[in-house]
């Protein structure tokens, strides 16, 4: 019974999807929905978002407000930067792949960690493997690399824990 | 011409130059890794911008836009990071201009 | 939305299908060209957005879901293939 | 107005789908001939739904993108061996 939240979680975020799709109020319709979002959740153990309700303390809410907007704004930068680089006669490139580590335990904000830096200015994840991350740049910053690399990095992680504990 | 309309413009606009500047940074950048930052980064950004401004065009296609663009959002980054594994992981597909390379010492050590 | 804006939209979308088009075809290595179909299929995904918009039915937005879900599927395999065989 | 852009993208589209219909033929390694015999088929599907077919469009995504990709990707593995 541990899973009951998840799976309550995943089969509301599945229904808002076949809300999405379908657009109507037909009673017909949204029983069909719930049936089938619930069928689908069950089998799945609510693995699809884990349990979201914990978001309602207001303190994890609130850190998982203040990611989505600093992880929107590295990515208007991130397409800024890439701008700036394609349109020059010569593109600067200084590429390299660098480790870091993720203090992090949780496999599901590992996933989300990768595909955050993925998407913000000049990196993009390669691996991961145990709890080190390597990271390529286009650009390798100027000083030390490795330092960089990690403050880069504990800047998501940092704001992932409060969400995850 | 109303706020909204003004803003439909602004997203479409800017989201097509994005995807336009995804495909030259595709088109331009020398080696695997860097194609990948011109194509992830912009092509999320672009698609998130322009199926949001054609959606401010007409309002009632706006959830299932916002279906496509979550799904954008979470889905690009995936196949982005499987390609840059299958590209390290292939010694004929490995770009050799690598300054620093920690992940092959890694590698190395472990076997 | 006025023609010259509708020209500005196309012109701008065809030409960076057919850069990323080119950087398929002429290509490099396999893992260029997998890059590139990526690219090619996400902004021909925004395309049947803006065909759909054009045209006023709303069900060809459909198609552009069904169409993205699908590259996306694609990649992978060809990722995965890439990447030591389909296990 | 709308007419004419629709009709400029099919043929654009044509055009792309024939030279990468050649090009998979002269490429050489086999891995890429799949990659882009995948974009063939999708912008197949492309012009099919240019066409006011979105049913047929589905399908063709569907086969072509994802099965027909699979298939070739698993038969080449069986085959083994280079080129």
């Amino acid at each position: 019974m541990s899973r009951t939240p998840a799976v309550i979680s995943t089969s509301i975020v599945l229904l808002g999807i076949w809300f999405s799709l379908t657009l109507s109020t037909d009673i017909q319709e949204i029983t069909l929905g719930v049936v089938v979002s619930l069928i689908v959740a069950i089998a799945t153990h609510g693995a699809l978002t884990g349990n979201l309700f914990t978001l309602l303390n207001p303190r994890k809410g609130l850190a998982a407000i203040n990611y989505v907007f600093y992880f929107l704004g590295q990515m208007v930068k991130a397409n800024i930067d890439v701008f700036l680089r394609i349109f020059r006669p010569v593109i600067p490139i200084k590429p390299g792949i660098v480790k870091a580590r993720l203090t992090i335990k949780s496999e599901r904000a590992k996933a989300i960690v990768a595909n955050s830096i993925t998407l913000t200015p000049g990196t993009i994840t390669i691996d991961i493997i145990g709890d080190e991350i390597f990271v390529h740049w286009v650009f390798l910053p100027s000083g030390d690399v490795h330092a960089e690399t990690q403050a880069m990095v504990d800047s998501f992680a940092g704001r992932l824990e409060k969400i995850f504990e | 011409m109303s706020f909204m309309d003004i803003l439909a413009h602004v997203f479409t606009g800017l989201g097509a130059l994005v995807l336009f500047a995804s495909g030259l940074g595709v088109f331009r950048m020398p080696d695997v890794f860097n194609k990948m930052h011109a194509g992830t980064k912009a092509t999320t950004l672009g698609s998130v911008l322009f199926l949001i401004g054609l959606g401010l065009f007409e309002p009632s296609w706006m959830p299932k836009l916002l279906l496509i663009v979550l799904f954008i959002i979470l889905t690009n980054p995936v196949s982005s990071h499987a390609l840059a594994r299958a590209a390290y992981n292939e010694p004929s597909e490995k770009p050799d201009n690598l300054l620093i390379d920690d992940l092959e010492e890694s590698k190395g050590g472990a076997q | 939305m006025s023609s010259t804006f509708l020209i500005i939209l196309f012109v701008l979308i065809g030409g960076g299908l057919f850069l990323s088009f080119l950087r398929l075809i002429l290509g490099g290595k396999a893992t260029d060209r997998a890059v590139a179909l990526d690219t090619t299929t996400l902004i021909t995904t925004g395309f049947l957005v803006l065909v759909a918009f054009l045209q006023g039915r709303s069900m060809l937005l459909d198609v552009a879901l069904v169409y993205s879900v699908l590259s996306f599927l694609g990649v992978l395999a060809i990722a995965r293939y890439l990447d030591g065989g389909l296990r | 107005m709308n007419m004419t852009l629709l009709a400029a993208a099919s043929i654009g589209t044509g055009v792309m789908m024939l030279v990468a219909a050649v090009a998979a033929l002269v490429v050489r390694k086999l891995i890429s001939a799949i990659i882009i015999v995948g974009f063939v088929s999708l912008s197949a599907s492309v012009l099919f739904l240019l066409m006011d077919a979105p049913d047929v469009a589905i399908t063709e995504a569907s086969i072509g993108a994802a099965i027909s990709t699979v298939i070739f990707l698993w038969g080449r593995g069986k085959i083994g061996g280079e080129e």
